[in-house]
């Protein structure tokens, strides 16, 4: 066989997983998100005492699909003064924006693009962070009002909270000691704790970053309907509006990937190291165990054949999952993939969990006026975040050179910390709301 | 099998297109942008040079001549934004007021 | 073989999107090739093995100084065309200098194929999980012999950005003075 | 701790001071005060200094009759350093310091004593009227002055206080500055006085030159031949023989320092402006133009008698003016209508008589007439400023009347002070003029010439008894002539108007007691009192002396006396109540006398001729040479000529100077020019340049490595 035949195989062969995961996770990214935006109705109507939307399959677990199908088959519509290259161009950059960060992390201890890169974290957050140039770009290309404030203001946004968030994620990296995202997850199970635990300041910090950076409420000005219309979106229709939608979601998955990883532990469940919990490693067959009797138990309340149908179906899938979790037990040469598939269940897990907080702040809080927004981001965030991770690498100082407790090393610091949050807050009631609007004014694009 | 060559010509490449962009282009902010392209391609050949003798060195420069470029950046598009404040134009062949 | 491949191809992205960045008459599309060939030079340094440096590439010029770029020119509002360059004189000379240089840059590294220590190749790959930790190199390098360099890089920063702030707004505060 | 006299005598310093320090309070602050802090401040102050007047005098009282002398030197004043006088440069200094004895004791008893009665009185006086912390703060002003004025030890601290108190006299004539007329009397007042104080200043630079010292009088000081004074000085130079009685050059000073007293005492050639001087408001007139200022004049003469009792022409002269002046004022006082310019002339008639004792030689006399006339007018002078109160400003005698009962606690007094100034036993006023009048008779006995003054001085006598009941029956008798607008609101003065008057009613009673002992044909104890500081260097010289005459005639005298006043008054009885029409007849039957009268024989007019017209014309001629000659010639002409200058050397600088500079310019861009050409200011032509500078570097270095690699093959 010729040399390229040979070489072609030679690639197939090395790097096999990479391709197939690479797959399934471009294929997985839209349908996550279409059901994430369901999970959303859903969890908007619960709160809000509705049921949302229920006419699409039984509770409307069709819906998805169905508006998948309605944004495909929608007219294309560009506008005549826009600027063609970039107006194609941009959604496309924020969709593989947000899938090429997605290619270094890791959703499991062998579910993974890239083999573990020495700057895995790293390159997540600069890839995710060129998804805003296709925000700026179709918003400048659509050539009109309402979408290049949107965009200024999302980039603006952007640039204010990426820093803060940065901050916030090295003080995990100190603890951790390395970028290699497996690395990192790895220390995490040898120290037995989460990072959370022990730079509590810099998870919150990066929670409310990584709200601002995917641009969700109540950080969500550049979309904000009732101020400028759809913001950078509003020239959008059909394909590339939804484009731009799976690389917001998509861009969520990462931010909470990134979250999970740093701060939460990763795929360890938890008490990863407590024998007598081990009985927690049965927990996904349980939890689709119980999902799939669920199901049961509403298919015979649907009121519809083909619904009830559609229920039993639901509850196969997830008996026949369970029956996929638990076939290790049962098959001891395939015990391999035990660690990998409950890694990805408690990875998932968390990661849902976290997506699912983002949800219900976006239900609970009101928007933010854009001054505050700068202003929180500026005055408040991004000095805590600097003495953040000050206090944590004075937490490791004393722990290396002095020989203190960490625990206590990281209590006396974190205690620090809050003293300087609480005086900056102080700070900024104490500056008027006027003086505080022409300070943006100008800050606003200082970024 | 690569040789620096290889590398070295890109870097020239670049570095003559840089020139171009900086001596042709009316536009301050293209301007800029062609300076940053010719410090880009004096980083290619630093990195490669470091990766030649495996000494990380070069990397360093480059990191050096990265920080350089965005302090640059920083300063010249402020100065450009002052400049549109007062002049209205970012263009260089307006921008004469050392001409005696 | 591979790294020929990944070579060539970054290489003549970069070419091209660099010759069409300086062609462009309108700037945000002379910005986006400008980004898409920094990509590609963040690509080559990812084929160099400076993964440190590929980042850094990434998120500093294109997460960063891109961004101003971009902000800038849409703040100069100049989405107007662009009238018709003045000076062919001297973009003639330039031009033909440019040439000129571009010619002896050739001469010089073609004599210099028959110098002694010519010929030295880039090493060969090794997969990545066998390489090296750049970013522990680098950073050792950095902050033992290059520390004070890097002091000195810090405060270029800090001066650059308080300069860059007092120059953007400088004119406000006249106007609220 | 000393005791309480001593601490009286130590203090004397404090009793200017009180004044001093309120006067520069209402000065600052006195606008922000309330009118009651006004009133405690200020008279409070006046208060304090005369108890400490009071207790300096008993203190002066308990020492030794010899040398009753207290004299305290506060600092140097003037540096002692050689003036310029007869017979070479001489040491001269100046202290401040203060002197008490008999004299000056009688001067700060009546100063501070008639002065806080007065300032009592202002408050309800000026209690409507605008200015009020300034009318204090000027009167404390004043009292500051006066009471240095009296208190000095030398002559040129007395110049002080004389100024001063001319200063305030000025300042309160005009005190309704915004009354032309008052303003106008203010000026007049102080250029008048200036006159007199160039000869007085002479008098002193005299002294000084002659002397070698201005300070009065050594005793009481420690060291008195380090501290020489006047009299010490004089009785040694008479001694050894340097002067004699009567030289030329004491003449010459003591007539000097009286035409001082005269300017200062409203004397005869300078009185001019006392009757003006009623412009301003009662109390002032009061206070500075009856009591105390205008006595300044025979205060000095009587400080300065050594000098003038051996200088007999000078005495002559002053007696002769004096008694010319009595009768004078007195006769321009018969006709007056302006109930105050009435007791303005009476005063200066009664200056008269004072500086008459004086000239007779009777300082004691002089200085006794001073005090009782200082009571006695004061509490004429308050009680016109009552009445005038009373009828809300109207001063026109011919539109009073019949006041007797409306406002008696001002009009028994008002009597009585008139009983007094008239002559009628056994008042104050009785006595002094009869001491003076009788020290003349005695006088005569030796100095025949005295005789004529004696005369002066009954007739003088009689008219003031006259015009004084004119003035009391035309005020308070017969029918009222009030106006009826001002009729229905007759009022009688607030309380702290009346109470001054009886209290000084009750000093121009008993004031004049001190010489009852010459009824039984003994010296007056006032004499007696005062004997140390009148009696001279030298008492054998041909001086004057008391002059002892017969039991007998003193009561005839006195007889006499009391027979001319009792006559004036029942003619001024007769003219003004039995027969109102009586007086309007005698005018009409004199009409040129009676109008020489009122017109006060015409001096300010003829003073007008002579002088102020003739100084207005030199003014005038001076304006004119200054705008002709000076401005014309001088100024203009050095403008002129500035201009042409400057303009030549415009020219020389425009087309010389300018013109080298330019040609250099010129030279330099000439030659720069092809430079000029590369710098467009364009920066993508300089980055050319710099690829350029670059291509021309790489040829140099490929041109080399080619050299290199051909000596390679």
């Amino acid at each position: 066989m010729s040399p390229t035949t040979q070489a072609v195989l030679q690639f197939l062969q090395a790097y096999w997983v990479e391709l197939v995961c690479g797959v399934v996770i471009v294929a997985a990214v839209p349908l996550v998100a279409g059901y994430a935006v369901l999970v959303e109705r859903k969890l908007m109507a619960d709160m809000q005492a509705r049921l949302g939307p229920m006419r699409v399959g039984p509770h409307g677990l069709l819906q998805p699909i169905a508006d998948a199908v309605k944004l495909l088959i929608k007219e294309d519509i560009i506008p005549r003064d826009a600027d063609m290259l970039i107006f194609w161009f941009a959604p496309v950059i924020s969709m593989v924006a947000a899938l090429t960060s997605m290619g270094a992390l890791y959703f499991g201890p062998a579910f993974r693009v890239a083999n573990d890169i020495n700057v895995g974290i790293l390159f997540v957050v600069g890839v995710s962070s060129l998804g805003f140039l296709g925000i700026i770009l179709g918003g400048w290309a659509s050539n009109s009002h309402y979408s290049i404030l949107g965009a200024v203001r999302s980039t603006a946004q952007l640039i204010s909270y990426e820093t803060a968030g940065g901050l916030a994620m090295v003080s995990a990296l100190l603890l951790a000691g390395t970028f290699k995202i497996r690395a990192i997850v790895e220390v995490q199970s040898q120290n037995q704790v989460w990072f959370i635990f022990l730079a509590p300041v810099g998870f919150f910090m990066y929670l409310v970053a990584s709200i601002a950076e995917t641009n969700r409420a109540p950080f969500d000005l550049p979309e904000a309907e009732s101020e400028l219309v759809a913001g950078y979106m509003t020239e959008y229709s059909g394909f590339r509006w939804a484009l731009y939608f799976l690389g917001e979601y998509a861009n969520m998955i990462v931010v909470a990937s990134v979250a999970t990883t740093l701060f939460l532990g990763g795929w360890l469940r938890p008490f990863s190291n407590v024998r007598w919990l081990s009985w927690l490693d049965f927990s996904p067959v349980l939890v689709l165990v119980a999902l799939g009797v669920y199901c049961l138990y509403r298919a015979g309340k649907q009121p519809v054949k083909v619904q009830s149908g559609f229920m039993w179906a639901v509850a196969l899938g997830c008996f026949a999952v369970a029956a996929l979790f638990l076939t290790p037990w049962i098959f001891s040469p395939l015990r391999f993939a035990l660690p990998g598939l409950n890694g990805a269940f408690w990875f998932l897990l968390k990661v849902s969990a976290y997506i699912y907080m983002f949800m219900w702040l976006r239900f609970t809080l009101p928007r933010y006026r854009f001054d505050q927004l700068m202003h929180l981001g500026w005055y408040i965030l991004i000095p805590l975040a600097i003495v953040n991770v000050f206090s944590v690498g004075l937490a490791l100082l004393l722990e290396m050179e002095f020989g203190w407790n960490r625990w206590l090393a990281l209590i006396v610091t974190t205690i620090l910390t809050l003293g300087v949050a609480a005086y900056l807050v102080h700070l900024n009631d104490k500056r008027g709301a006027a003086a505080s609007a022409a300070v943006v004014a100008s800050d606003s694009y200082a970024g | 099998m690569m040789s620096p060559a290889h590398y070295l010509f890109l870097s020239l490449a670049l570095f003559l297109i840089g020139c171009v962009g900086v001596v042709t282009r009316r536009n301050v902010i293209v301007v800029l942008m062609s300076i940053e392209l010719i410090l880009n391609a004096v980083n290619i050949n630093l990195v490669m040079f470091s990766r030649v003798f495996g000494d990380v060195a070069g990397q360093v420069f480059a990191l050096f001549i990265i920080a350089d470029a965005a302090a640059e950046a920083a300063v010249g598009l402020g100065i450009i934004i002052a400049f549109f404040r007062n002049r209205e134009t970012v263009m260089t062949d307006e921008m004469d007021l050392l001409k005696w | 073989m591979l790294d020929s491949i990944v070579f060539y191809f970054f290489a003549g992205i970069a070419v091209l999107s660099a010759a069409l960045m300086v062609t462009r008459r309108n700037v945000m599309h002379s910005a986006v090739f400008l980004v898409t060939t920094l990509l590609s030079i963040a690509g080559i340094f990812l084929q160099l093995r400076a993964e440190f440096l590929f980042v850094t590439q990434i998120i500093v010029y294109v997460g960063g100084i891109m961004v101003l770029f971009i902000f800038v020119i849409m703040l100069v509002r100049l989405d107007v065309p662009l009238h018709q360059m003045r000076f062919r004189f001297q973009r003639l000379v330039a031009l033909l200098v440019a040439f000129a240089l571009g010619v002896e840059v050739l001469v010089i590294l073609l004599l210099a194929r028959k110098l002694p220590g010519a010929g030295l190749f880039v090493q060969s790959t090794a997969p990545v999980s066998k390489l090296p930790p750049n970013s522990e190199e680098l950073s050792r390098t950095l902050f033992s012999n290059y520390l004070l360099p890097f002091e000195i890089a810090s405060v270029l920063l800090l001066v650059a950005m308080v300069g860059a702030v007092v120059m953007a707004k400088g004119r406000k505060r006249a106007d609220e003075s | 701790m000393v005791s309480a006299p001593d601490y009286f005598l130590e203090h004397l310093w404090l009793i200017p001071l009180f004044p001093l320090i309120t006067a520069t309070l209402m000065l600052f602050v006195g606008r922000l005060l309330p009118k009651s802090a006004v009133n405690f401040f200020c008279v409070g102050s006046v208060l304090l200094s005369f108890l400490h007047a009071a207790g300096a005098a008993i203190a002066l009282f308990g020492m030794n009759p010899e040398h009753r002398v207290f004299q305290q030197i506060l600092f140097e004043w003037v540096t002692p350093g050689p003036i310029p006088g007869f017979g070479g440069p001489i040491p001269f200094v100046a202290d401040w310091g203060y002197l008490l004895d008999p004299l000056s004791c009688v001067m700060i008893l009546v100063v501070t004593g008639v002065g806080f009665l007065i300032h009592v009185y202002s408050i309800g006086y000026m209690a409507h009227e605008g200015g009020y912390y300034r009318f204090f703060g000027y009167l404390n002003l004043f009292m500051f002055a006066m009471l240095t004025l009296v208190l000095a030890n030398n002559l040129l601290l007395l110049f002080v206080g004389w100024e001063g108190v001319g200063l305030c006299s000025y300042l309160l004539i005009g005190f309704y500055f915004l009354k032309k007329s008052a303003s106008d009397a203010g000026k007049k007042a102080f250029l008048v006085n200036r006159v007199g104080d160039a000869g007085f200043l002479l008098g002193v630079f005299f002294i000084a030159s002659i002397f070698g010292t201005i300070r009065f009088t050594s005793q009481g000081l420690a060291d008195p031949v380090a501290f020489a004074g006047i009299n010490e000085t004089l009785s040694a130079m008479l001694t050894q023989e340097r002067l004699v009685y009567g030289a030329p050059v004491l003449t010459t000073i003591a007539l000097l320092l009286f035409v001082g007293a005269t300017g200062k005492s409203a004397q005869l050639p300078l009185y001019v402006w006392l009757p003006d001087a009623m412009e301003g408001p009662t109390p002032v007139s009061a206070l500075i133009h009856a009591a105390t200022m205008v006595t300044a004049g025979v205060y000095m003469v009587a400080r300065t008698n050594a000098i003038y009792q051996l200088a007999p022409v000078a005495m002559d002269v002053v007696a002769v003016v004096g008694a010319l002046t009595a009768i004078f004022a007195a006769s321009i006082a018969l006709v007056q209508n302006d109930i105050k310019k009435v007791l303005a002339y009476s005063t200066i008639s009664q200056l008269g008589y004072m500086f008459l004792a004086l000239g007779v030689g009777a300082f004691s006399a002089g200085v006794f007439h001073l005090m009782t006339h200082a009571f006695f007018k004061a509490l004429l002078f308050l009680g016109a400023g009552s009445v005038i109160h009373a009828l809300s400003g109207e001063q026109d005698l011919r539109k009073m009347g019949g006041l007797w009962n409306t406002v008696p606690n001002t009009s028994r007094p008002f009597l009585i002070a008139t009983l007094a100034i008239a002559g009628i036993p056994p008042l104050a006023g009785f006595f002094s003029k009869d001491e003076i009048l009788g020290q003349a008779f005695a006088r005569s006995a030796t100095v025949d010439r005295y005789l004529f003054l004696w005369i002066v001085g009954i007739i003088t006598a009689g008219l003031t008894a006259f015009y004084m009941c004119r003035l009391l029956f035309l005020a308070f008798f017969g029918l009222s002539r009030v106006s009826p607008e001002v009729e229905h609101h007759i009022h009688e003065s607030p309380r702290t108007m009346t109470v001054p008057l009886m209290i000084l009613a009750a000093l121009s009673i008993v004031g004049g007691w001190f010489a009852l002992p010459t009824l039984w044909g003994e010296q007056s104890s006032f004499e007696k009192f005062l004997e140390p500081v009148t009696k001279g260097v030298i008492p054998e010289t041909v001086a004057v002396k008391f002059a002892h005459h017969t039991l007998l005639v003193e009561w005839l005298l006195m007889g006499i006396s009391v027979g001319i006043a009792g006559l004036g008054i029942w003619l001024a009885y007769k003219a003004y109540v039995q027969h109102p029409e009586l007086h309007s007849k005698l005018a009409a039957s004199w009409p040129r006398l009676h109008n020489v009268l009122l017109h006060k024989y015409y001096v300010d007019e003829i003073y007008d001729a002579i002088f102020v017209n003739r100084i207005k014309d030199l003014s005038v001629a001076f304006g004119v040479f200054d705008g002709k000659v000076i401005d014309g010639v001088g100024v203009n002409g050095a403008a002129w000529l500035t201009r042409v200058l400057s303009r030549m050397s415009m020219w020389w600088d425009k087309w010389i100077v300018d013109g080298l500079v330019n040609l250099a310019g010129t030279f330099t861009r000439s030659l720069s020019h092809p430079i000029r050409l590369l710098q467009t200011g364009v920066f993508t032509s300089y980055a050319v340049f710099i690829l350029v500078g670059l291509v021309i570097l790489l040829a140099y270095y490929g041109h080399h490595m080619q050299v290199l690699v051909r000596s390679l093959r």
